[in-house]
Formats: structure tokens, C-alpha cells, sequence
């Protein structure tokens, strides 16, 4: 069984990360806080961002959502649409 | 409705969308392209969208407002790709018997939209581009 | 731009009229004719306007809004005669370059519209008639 | 020189009285309040609106206004437009 998860990237994150969708190993704790750390940590700039949340399957999650393998992962900088 | 599209978004239809016998009041709003943003000339946007979740969210939003006052119908409609100025990017379309509620209403879905609806702008200057709001 | 007139109003004519490169934030504010007063059912509308100085109020409305906010264009048109069901009876078209201003511009104008512009509605049903409001 | 004045009527006030104009005499102290009771007493009907106001070329008019022969006078019941 897979222990991997797709991240989809937007806007100003897919242009710090250089790519719409990244594969990931699931983080240790299964966690959202820690996939969102490991990612700033390997991406420096997603740090300078006023805002950096992560939905999962479509909605906003908390950091402590445990993540599952066929999970829709995707970082959502601040919005600004209209 | 809501609705994501590439292509220019049509008044006519959305307004053939929430027209009904009942409304006696239909607030239209239009965010369109500005020519500048705090008097930097602005060239054209470029919209992005998480489709799948900003699509959802719409829905949540005219479902919210729908509790909240006596929405008939209504049509959210967010463009995405090149806009060029004077574009509509989003139209807010919302139908109700009284005129107090179609404002209300309206209001809501836009102001929330802008606050939780996965879409990014890029303002493209002559000299640079940026990511609306990114950094603080 | 202020008028009255018989013919059907364009909403496209009048959103030409009012776009402009330094709005971000048009709203429109239809008044259409509901199909019922109170749960009443209505057949059709009749409206009647003291055409001078209806337009001159609407204009005064119009400079007060401009006063207010920062109105860059703008079209009040309001229709007379016989109107049917579903028919738009009144259009506020307000463009700013933010949109609570667009909000609060045209709000402001259809209520000041209501209150102080001589014009006058009939409510035509299946078995009577009545001057909208003329009566405590 | 005319003392006359022509007053128009839409409206509610245009079925009460029967006719969109109707052609006065100005009154004895040439104040709309006064050419307003005297239309109240001809034509009772006007009493029961739920407002009744004066205009004067265009404009709302105070009951102590003065009028004068060429002035464009028009009764306006309860407006209900938009």
C-alpha cells in the first residue's frame, strides 16, 4: 500500500515550488501540520506568504487532520479572487 | 448556479437564469478589471482556480445566503485565464421578492467569495507581476 | 445619465454606459414586476411619472450619490406605462472603483428613488386596481 | 394680467378630479396652503390620501410659498415608483 500523497499547487505556491503537483511521502504523524512543515522547510518561501492553509478533499483542514494515502491534498495561499 | 469559465461572462444569460414571476428586486454586481490598483497602472489579470473546491465553496456560499434571506435564485459566476481591463471577472446575480434582501444578499456572496473561494488574481505591470495580497 | 422612457430598459445599453477602465465594482439594481402584492396576485402594472421633475430629482439623487461615494458612472432608468409580469420596471446601474461603494451608491439611490421621485404605480388584479401606497 | 394658475395631476389625484389639469384662480393669499385647502374642500376624495404634497416648478413646496401666474404647479400624492 502506497504511502504517498499528491499535493496540488496554485498561484504563488506553484510558482515558489516550480511545479502544479508535487508526490509526498506521507509525514511520520499522518498529520496536516506536519506535511505543511516539511514543506516549508523544503521551500523556504512558502514561509514569507501572509497565509498557508492546507484543504483536504476540498476543504479547509486543521493542522491536526490525519491524512490518508487517496486524500485530494492542496495548499491554498491567500485567496483573491472577485 | 455557480459556474467557473474561460470564457466572457454573459449578463444576458445570467439574468435569464434568475428571472422569475416572483422577484420584484435583482441585484447584479460586476467585478471588473481596474486599469490600476493604488494608481500603479495594471496591464491584465491572470485568474487561477482550484476548480473542484472553489466550485464547492460557491455553492456553500449561495447555500448560506440562501438561509440567511429569501433568495428565488441567484447565478455565481467567476472567470478565469486572461482578463483584460475592463473584463468582468465574477458576476453576482441574486433574486428576491424585496429589494432589501437582494442587496444583503449580493453583499454576502461577494464579500464572502473574497474571503474563501480558492482563486488567485496576478496583476501584470508593464514592469512586473504579482500575486494579489499574497505577501503581508 | 437619467431617464424615463417607454420602451423595454437595456440592461446591455446601460451596462455600456456605466462601464468605464477605473471601475473595479459595477452593481446593478433591478425592479421588476412581481407577480403579487401581499399574496395577492397581479396581472400587470401601470406607471405614471410627472416626467420633469422626476428627472430632475433623479438627477439631484444622482449628484447627492456622487457626493457621497466615489461614483465614477452611473445610469438611472426608469420605465412607464404598461408593464407586465417579470418586466423591469427600474434600473440602477452604479460603477466605482471599490465595491462598497457600488453597494452603498446604488442602495442609496433606489431608496432615495422610492421616497422622492414622482412616480406613480397601479397595481391592475383580476378583480380591481390600486394606486401603490396612496392610501394610510 | 392672468390670475390664473394651471396645476397638474397624476396619478390618484388625476382620478379623483378627472382630468390631468385643471386651471385656477390664485388664491387670495397666494400661498400653496391655501390653493391646496381649496382643492380639499372641491374635491373631498383628496383628503383621504396618505399624504398629499405640493410641487412648484419642480420642486416640493412649503405650504407658506408664494405662487405666481406662471408657476408650473402639480399636485403629488404618494409617490410609489421603482
Amino acid at each position: 500500500m502506497s504511502n504517498r500523497v499528491s499535493v496540488q499547487l496554485f498561484g504563488i505556491t506553484r510558482e515558489i515550488v516550480g511545479t502544479s503537483a508535487l508526490t509526498l511521502d506521507l509525514p511520520k504523524t499522518g498529520q496536516v501540520g506536519e506535511l505543511l512543515s516539511n514543506l516549508k522547510e523544503q521551500y523556504p518561501a512558502l514561509t514569507g506568504l501572509r497565509s498557508l492553509l492546507v484543504a483536504v478533499n476540498g476543504e479547509y483542514a486543521e493542522l491536526n487532520q490525519p491524512l490518508h494515502p487517496n486524500d485530494e491534498i492542496a495548499l491554498i495561499p491567500p485567496v483573491s479572487g472577485g | 448556479m455557480v459556474s467557473i469559465t474561460t470564457e466572457p461572462i454573459d449578463m444576458n444569460a445570467a439574468y435569464q437564469h434568475v428571472s422569475t414571476d416572483a422577484a420584484g428586486a435583482i441585484t447584479f454586481f460586476f467585478g471588473t478589471v481596474r486599469d490600476n490598483t493604488q494608481n500603479r497602472p495594471v496591464e491584465r489579470l491572470e485568474y487561477e482556480a482550484y476548480d473542484r473546491m472553489a466550485l464547492a465553496k460557491m455553492q456553500e456560499i449561495a447555500d448560506e445566503a440562501g438561509q440567511r434571506w429569501d433568495v428565488r435564485k441567484y447565478a455565481i459566476i467567476h472567470r478565469k485565464g486572461n482578463l483584460a481591463i475592463g473584463d468582468i471577472a465574477v458576476l453576482i446575480a441574486v433574486a428576491t421578492p424585496h429589494r432589501a434582501d437582494a442587496f444583503d444578499a449580493c453583499r454576502y456572496i461577494i464579500d464572502t467569495l473574497k474571503q474563501q473561494v480558492p482563486i488567485w488574481k496576478k496583476e501584470i505591470f508593464e514592469d512586473g507581476q504579482v500575486w494579489v495580497d499574497a505577501h503581508p
